[in-house]
This record gives structure tokens, C-alpha cells and sequence, in this order.
């Protein structure tokens, strides 16, 4: 099923996939959950790139999963083809939860001042406003992974709250990466990192809900570079990581 | 060994679902669900179910759509990436008419192993700093040994576990293909095992390759032929996820007209399973 | 390797194989551990005869495994011969512990007059005369195995006391075979249940370290009938139940 | 992905291994046993080693005559109905120089679970009426929600899982062919992994099969290439248990000379893998 998707919204989803590429360290085991595309094109693009020793984990239970093409659904049983083992969802928390599970993608309905997320519920949890889809594994996976990165691809101040009203999930946040620009945990703030080019200081304050630091001082984040557009195209040609915008 | 068929048709088993219970669904998002499964208790008017599932998709929210369905205990409920929230079961939550029993995926593994392995409870590494214990009412207990503070997760102990496998044989042997997801699990945490199959084999197909046996005989009450019983999602290695299907589905659930016309649409393919051809118009 | 046995040993072995095959009904998920050749023996007896629709589960976790040969070890990879599935030796202690597990064999070093059985130590377990090999599985399976039966080729009172001074597992007993007798477990305690063919009352009474009921009143064990002893061949032509001897 | 090898030679391996570490030994019985690790241990007077397995024989009794060990955490130690009772395993633990920490079998899987899972205990069904608990200090918590009185099963976190497999690749996957007792368990509770294996193979052997994988390399920090590193035990599906040679361990294990013999007989095949013929005289 194609879908229409402006340049802009192009431009976000490569840039997001690419910064989210750069969050993944060689050697680290790696896990992303359901509906996470831009994470999922993030491990293909690392892996070509700076990560080629990166250990992939996913639901449907694939090690190093190398598909030719991205599926829309990320259990789909496109993300075992390749894959040396197969290691199941329960052991993929069983290993976070043991501490030995180095970097996971989450996603955040709403992401707060502390890298608090909201994936379950706005207004009264016990008769909802709306009720979200829930937060999948994060309220395990945030406090036991050694690092997590979120990432969200609509950047308003509904979105990054000073605080979440209700909290699915809390813990060890590292980086959070977003159409305007990163945010990184210090103090137990989120701070901003840098912005993307072409965002400014004031663009950015204006999408949070919460104050993000020197946001003037911030350096700019480098743009995607050849190489690393070259892997996306690689990692992902049919454009899965536009399913999320 | 005797050949003991636990064969029935699909309206048959789904028979032995009872009004009230707590039924866990197989698969993962849109792959292999048991959707005719599922289909076919919406078709018997189902009420009262109590759904466990870690993500669920078309499954849960068709049951929510239908009225079948006042509790879902799950981590995630909807569409991922594709089409978003599930509707039916946002709006059931929403109104008050299904309960959402807030879990972590985890929990719903934990809450599945305390089942499994005969205890009350499973304590579980994590959701510290979250609201869902709060909500949920997970407990806290300390170690005995160290008095560090873990939380328990109560036994989740469905009275059917529903799984639809690529291969079955007619005493209950099942061969999952692709990811296995909870099934495995589900099929040692409920009182009993309901399964639907691509395709129904000989015990000897088993026997080639006991090891990727996951399910035994032993532990299964019903078998289904359902080929296509995983449709619109996926049913490794046999076919891909529906998405125009899915997209129709979404459609057709807003209204109980559309439902009706959904369910109607699907059952001769439900019931005749033989023919299991694709839905959505694709070949 | 082969062993030497006595015509009388060999009597002996073949009635408990027969007497333990007796034990299971059909349709039983029937369970033995490690260093079980009798119970081994005795489900390749009863599938043959009054149990063809037993699930049988063992150590390396073949669920109904139809050896050609029987091992010396009952942990040998020849217990997953013919088998339809595995069933790994976690998934069977959670079987037993979610109650589900209908019939377990287990052995004692010494059984007791209320069933409780030692396989632990003689002495002071901190210092041991005699440490013995350990109950293996039995501490958790017969509290909650549906049902137990025990053997032991050994029938003497220093085997069967009154009283194990060491407990290794306590629970669940239905019946217990042994070369002179059986006893089934009636009001918390071993009573007998009839004694083998040219087995005195006094013999019985004489080799049992605590006062096993009216042994005069108990009648004949049924010896082995023509059916039995060629299912017994049929399951172990190799003899290996004679190994417990 | 590059190829990074973990190989090493079985002296490297072992000298891996600390004195007064805890290390869970794979196999069960005489089946898959990691043997050639264990004498390699043994020749390099390694001491006060903490053994954990479930149900043990040759490799535990052989550390126990070495003096290697000071702790065994086990449900079972013997010989089965070959050879009954182990001897030095016996002897030290009747002489006080072994502390036998008595569990069942289950109380080792579930300490081995509460480690994998990153819990401090874990619950386990059953002990009632058993003195293991009150010997051992297993303790009971009540149940947050019910009250149950349960036994809590301290993690057991073994420093080292040492497992002899059939197939493994440079990298640390690996693939067990009949029973894997609690190799799978073992490799996750551990703080590492130690493999020794029949056969390396290439990285593709895994990507044919995935499923069959149970050992991910991610999890591996040591491969040896060890042919008959399981003997005189077996290791399916490569070669059965070698009854004569066990015996002749036995008779070896009651003296200093008679085990410094024995570990000098095996040293050439276990230090020239390749070579990997069986002991006892067979062929």
C-alpha cells in the first residue's frame, strides 16, 4: 500500500534513522520493539556504517537478521532472514532485565523533562481521554537496559511535557532523537544536544513543553552523510521508515 | 500408540469457549493471530471474554468491536506503524466497556510463567519509576535473602490458550514456523490449548524432527483446520500480513453494520477451509 | 559390559519391571528420573499392554521415545528415539509443579513408614557417614505429582525404617513395589498391599523395619502372566533393568 | 560482519578459569559432559572451585578426586545404575573437604532461572515435608496476593558455564543435538560462557537453521575446539558413553597416582583435539 509523504516529512524520517544510527556503538547488543521502523532502519544503516559488530535483537526472535527488505509490521518474519539464532522475546527480557541487553530503542507517546514516556493514556487512566496503545515492554526494558534511546517523530510541547500526567516507563534514558533536533539525559533533564540544520533556538524551545537547556549554544547536528545516505537507501529501499510520519 | 483425533470443525471448538473466560491469543501483532478463531467467537456472540495477549492487533480489537470482549490484559494494542491505534478497542476502553489491565509485555510473561511453573507469583526485573504497578496493582515484596524489593506479578492462568500454527497433527503435535512469540508459553500457562493449523500432517512429520516439535500432543484439547486462519496477518512460511485486508477491516469496525458485513464476508472462508484463498481481492 | 546375575535376581527384576508397568493407567503423562532402569523398563511394558495411550517423558526429553535398545544410562540419547516431540527436563519439573504431571517414578535409598524417602545422606548430613547420590528431582516432584510410585530392589529394614532420620522428599505416594511386596499408602502410612508369589508373611514382616499391616490377610501379587513377560522382552531385550540388581 | 574469533586452545580456556570461582558444567549424567575441560581444570591444580550442576557424574566426581572443588550445588551425583555412588565425590564430602549444597534438581533450575533473569530468588513449587530447605536455608515468603507460604530459591550466578556441544562456530554459536538438559539455562545465568565443541564449523551451518541455535555467539566468550571432549561420557549424535573406560576411571579415582595416570593418559587427545579417538582400548 504506498502512501503520499511530503519531501519534508522525507527529509525527517532519513535524518531520524541516520541520528538514531549514530546513538548504536560497535559491538552492543541491540533490541527494538513493535512498531519501530525508524529503529529498525537505524540497526541496517549502523551495522553497513560504524557498527558492523552490533548484535540485532527483535520480536519476532532473529540474531542478526539481515532482511533484504523491511517489513511494515516490525514482527514480521521478514526480521529473521539470516539470522544465526533465533532468541526469543521472553529472553530478550530476560537479558535486559539481567543487565546485559546494551542499547534499546523506545518510543514515547509523550516523552517528559526527565525522559519519563507516556504510551498509555491521556486524562483519567480509569476512564481515558484517549487510550494509547500502551507501552509494549518499556516499563521493564527502560530501568534494566544499559542504555535507551528514544525517539518521536511529531516534536510539539502536547509531545515533550514538562511532566507526564501518567507514566508508562522510566529509566536509564540516554539520548532522545527528534525531527528538530537530540536531547540528552544529564541531571536528570533532558538537555538539548544539538540541533538539525535549518532548526533554530527558538523553533525548538516553541516544540517543548519543557525548558531544554542552551538551546542557542547548541552545536548543529551534522547532516547525513553520503556514506550514510547510501547506507539507508541500502538498509531500507522500500522506504519503511516513512511508515511512521 | 493409538491415533486419539482431537479434529473438530472450527465452529465446534469454538464452541468450548465459554461466556467469561480468559482466553490468551497466540501470535504477535498481525502475525499469526487466530483470526478465524477469533472471527468465529464474534459469529457465536461470545461475552464476557477476558483477552491476554502481550501485542495484540486485528484479534483484540475485533473481539472489542464485537462486544465479546471486557478485559484485555496486554502490553500493546494496535496497528504499529501502519494504521496506528486499534479503534474498537480504544473506543471500548474509552467508554468503560472493556477493562485494560495495564501491563509491561514482561509482565504478561511473568504473570504467564507463574502459571506455568505452579506458583502464585513471578517476580520481575523492571518498572521501577512506572505508573503501571500502581494502577495494575502489582505488588512489591522483599527478598528474603538480600530484602532488595522486587515486584510480583500474579499468575495469569487462561482457560484457553488459542494458537494457530503452520502444522498440526490430529492429536494435538504442533510445529511453529518464524517467531513463536508467547505460544510455547501460553501453552503451558492455560488450562487448556485450542489450536487452529495451516495444515493438518502426519504424526511422522513430527517425528522427523522432534526437537522443533514446541507444542506436544499432550498438553492440546482441540484441533482446527484453518487454513488461512491467521488472515488478513501473516502465517509464516505460508503468506504475508493483508494489508488492504487489514486497511477494510479498520474500515468496516466502526460501525456494527460494517462488522456484521466483515464477519459475514470472511465465513465461508472460515468454514471452508479448504479454500483459504487470500481476502482484500488479492489473488 | 556384562554383568553376572543370579536366575533369582533375574526373577526379581522382571516382577517389578511387570509390577511397576502396572502402575500406570492409560492415558497417563508418566515421568522417571535418572538411575530408573526399572521404571524405565516398566512403561516400555505398559505401552505394549493396558497403556498404548501413556505420554512418556524423560531426562533428555523425548516425549514418547520408542527405543530399539534401552541405554544403561537413563539419560541416554537413545530416550529420544522415535520421539514426537521435546520436552526438556525444566518443562517437566513445571509440569509436575503446576500439578499437571500425572504419574512420577522415583527410588529411595531408605522409605519410610510414612513414604518420606532419604537419598540424601546416613549420618549427620554436616558430616555424613555415607552421602549418598542425592534425591535428583524427587524433593519437588512428590509434593506435587498427581501421583508417585516408588521402588527399591533392596528390601530390608535398614531400607524401609520407621522413620527416615533424613527426609530428601516427602509427598505424594500411591504405592511402592519392592522384591517381596507391595504397599500402597493408606491413613498417612505404608500398608501392604499383597506379597509376591512364595513371599511368607513372616519375610515381609521380618524385612521391614516398621510394622507393615496385616501381611498374613495380604494377598498374592499376580506373578508375571505370558502377555507381560513378552511385552518385558519386547521393551528391553538387552536386559538393562537387570542393572538395579 | 567480520569474523572475530574466540577461539582458543583447552589450556587457554581453563586458564580462564580462577581459583574459587563458581562454574555450571553442561550435560547431565554421562551424556554431554564437559570431560575435557574438567581434567584440563584438574592438570591445572586449580582450587577452590564451586561446582553447580543439576545431575552430575564423571566431571564433578573427577574434580572432587583432584581436589579442585570445594562446593557442589547439585540435585544428583552418581554413577546411575552402572556404577552407583560417586566416589570421590563421596569421600570428600564425608571427609568435610567438599560442602555439598543439597538441592533438588529443580531448586538448581529455578536458582539458575532467578539469575536470568535478574531477580534475587526465585519461587519454586513443591519442598514440603523435605529437610533440603532447613539444611540448604532455602526460605519461605508469603505470596503478596494469596498468602501462600512458597520457597524462594536464591539466584545461583556461576561465574562460568562450561558446555561441550556438538557444533559451534569461531564466533560462539552453537548447536546441541539430543537432550540440552540445562545447557540453555546455564548459558544465560552465567556471567560467561565457556564452549567446548566436536566440531567447528562455519557461521553459515547456523544461518541454514537458525531456529536450532540455542547458544547465540553474543552470549560466548571462549570456543575450544575439543573432539571427544565429552568422553568417556557420550555426545550425541557424534559417540555413546564408553562403559570400560568410566570403569577404569573409577578404579583410577581411589588413589593420587591412579588420577595423575588417568589425567595423563587423556592429556594427548585432549590437548591434540584433532586426534579424538576413544579411551579404554576401543576403537
Amino acid at each position: 500500500m504506498k502512501r503520499e509523504i511530503s519531501p519534508e516529512k522525507r527529509r525527517a524520517a532519513d535524518r531520524m534513522a541516520v541520528f538514531l544510527a549514530r546513538q548504536i556503538r560497535d559491538g552492543e547488543i541491540v533490541f527494538h520493539g513493535v512498531a519501530s521502523a525508524l529503529p529498525m532502519t537505524a540497526v541496517g544503516v549502523a551495522r553497513r556504517l560504524h557498527a558492523p559488530g552490533l548484535t540485532y535483537l527483535n520480536i519476532p526472535g532473529g540474531v542478526d537478521a539481515r532482511p533484504a527488505h523491511l517489513p511494515g509490521s516490525t514482527v514480521g518474519a521478514q526480521l529473521l532472514e539470516g539470522a544465526r539464532a533465533v532468541f526469543n522475546l521472553a529472553e530478550i527480557f530476560d537479558l535486559s532485565a539481567r543487565g546485559a541487553l546494551d542499547l534499546a530503542f523506545l518510543g514515547g507517546a509523550q516523552i517528559d523533562s526527565r525522559g519519563d514516556i507516556n504510551l498509555s493514556y491521556i486524562g483519567d487512566p480509569r476512564r481515558p481521554k484517549v487510550r494509547l496503545p500502551g507501552g509494549a515492554g518499556s516499563a521493564c526494558i527502560l530501568p534494566t537496559a544499559r542504555r535507551t534511546v528514544l525517539w518521536r517523530t511529531a516534536h510539539d510541547p502536547r509531545s515533550f511535557p514538562e511532566r507526564c500526567a501518567w507514566v508508562t516507563a522510566s529509566g536509564r534514558v540516554d539520548r532522545v532523537v527528534t525531527p528538530l533536533c537530540l536531547f540528552r539525559k544529564e541531571g536528570g533533564r533532558l538537555v538539548i544536544e544539538s540541533r538539525h540544520a535549518g532548526v533554530s533556538a527558538e523553533a525548538v524551545r516553541e516544540a517543548t513543553g519543557f525548558d531544554p537547556g542552551p538551546c542557542e549554544e547548541a552545536p548543529e547536528t551534522p547532516e547525513p552523510t553520503p556514506a550514510e545516505t547510501a547506507a539507508l537507501q541500502a538498509a531500507d529501499p522500500g522506504g519503511v521508515r516513512f511508515l511512521e510520519f | 500408540m493409538p491415533a486419539l483425533s482431537k479434529l473438530l470443525s472450527l465452529p465446534e471448538a469454538a464452541r468450548r469457549v465459554g461466556d467469561g473466560e480468559m482466553i490468551s491469543l497466540g501470535g504477535n501483532s498481525l502475525t499469526r493471530l487466530p483470526s478465524a478463531f477469533a472471527r468465529e467467537l464474534a459469529r457465536q456472540e461470545k461475552r464476557g471474554l477476558r483477552l491476554v495477549k502481550t501485542a495484540g492487533a486485528y484479534d483484540i480489537d475485533l473481539l472489542c468491536a464485537a462486544g465479546a470482549a471486557v478485559e484485555v490484559q496486554s502490553g500493546y494494542v494496535g496497528f504499529e506503524n501502519l494504521f496506528g491505534l486499534a479503534p474498537s478497542y480504544r473506543k471500548g476502553v474509552e467508554s468503560g466497556a472493556v477493562r485494560a489491565v495495564e501491563h509491561a509485555c514482561y509482565t504478561v510473561i511473568a504473570g504467564l510463567r507463574a502459571s506455568a511453573y505452579g506458583i502464585p507469583s513471578q517476580p520481575v526485573a523492571g518498572l521501577q519509576g512506572s505508573d503501571v504497578p500502581g494502577l495494575t496493582g502489582f505488588k512489591e515484596a522483599a527478598d528474603p535473602y538480600t530484602g532488595a524489593k522486587v515486584y510480583m506479578i500474579p499468575r495469569i492462568r487462561p482457560r484457553w490458550a488459542v494458537l494457530h500454527v503452520p502444522y498440526a497433527d490430529a492429536e494435538g503435535n504442533a510445529r511453529i514456523e518464524g517467531g513463536t512469540f508467547e505460544d510455547v508459553l501460553m501453552s503451558r500457562a492455560a488450562e487448556g490449548v485450542i489450536l487452529t493449523a495451516e495444515r493438518i500432517v502426519e504424526t511422522s512429520f513430527f517425528e522427523e524432527r522432534p526437537e522443533r516439535t514446541q507444542i506436544p500432543a499432550f498438553l492440546v484439547g482441540a484441533v482446527v483446520h484453518a487454513p488461512g486462519g491467521a488472515r488478513p496477518g501473516a502465517c509464516p512460511p505460508f503468506y504475508d500480513m493483508e494489508e488492504e485486508a487489514v486497511a477494510r477491516y479498520i474500515g468496516q469496525s466502526a460501525s456494527a453494520g460494517g462488522l456484521a458485513a466483515h464477519l459475514a464476508e470472511w465465513e465461508e472462508r472460515d468454514h471452508h477451509p479448504a479454500a483459504g484463498r487470500p481476502a482484500g481481492g488479492r489473488p
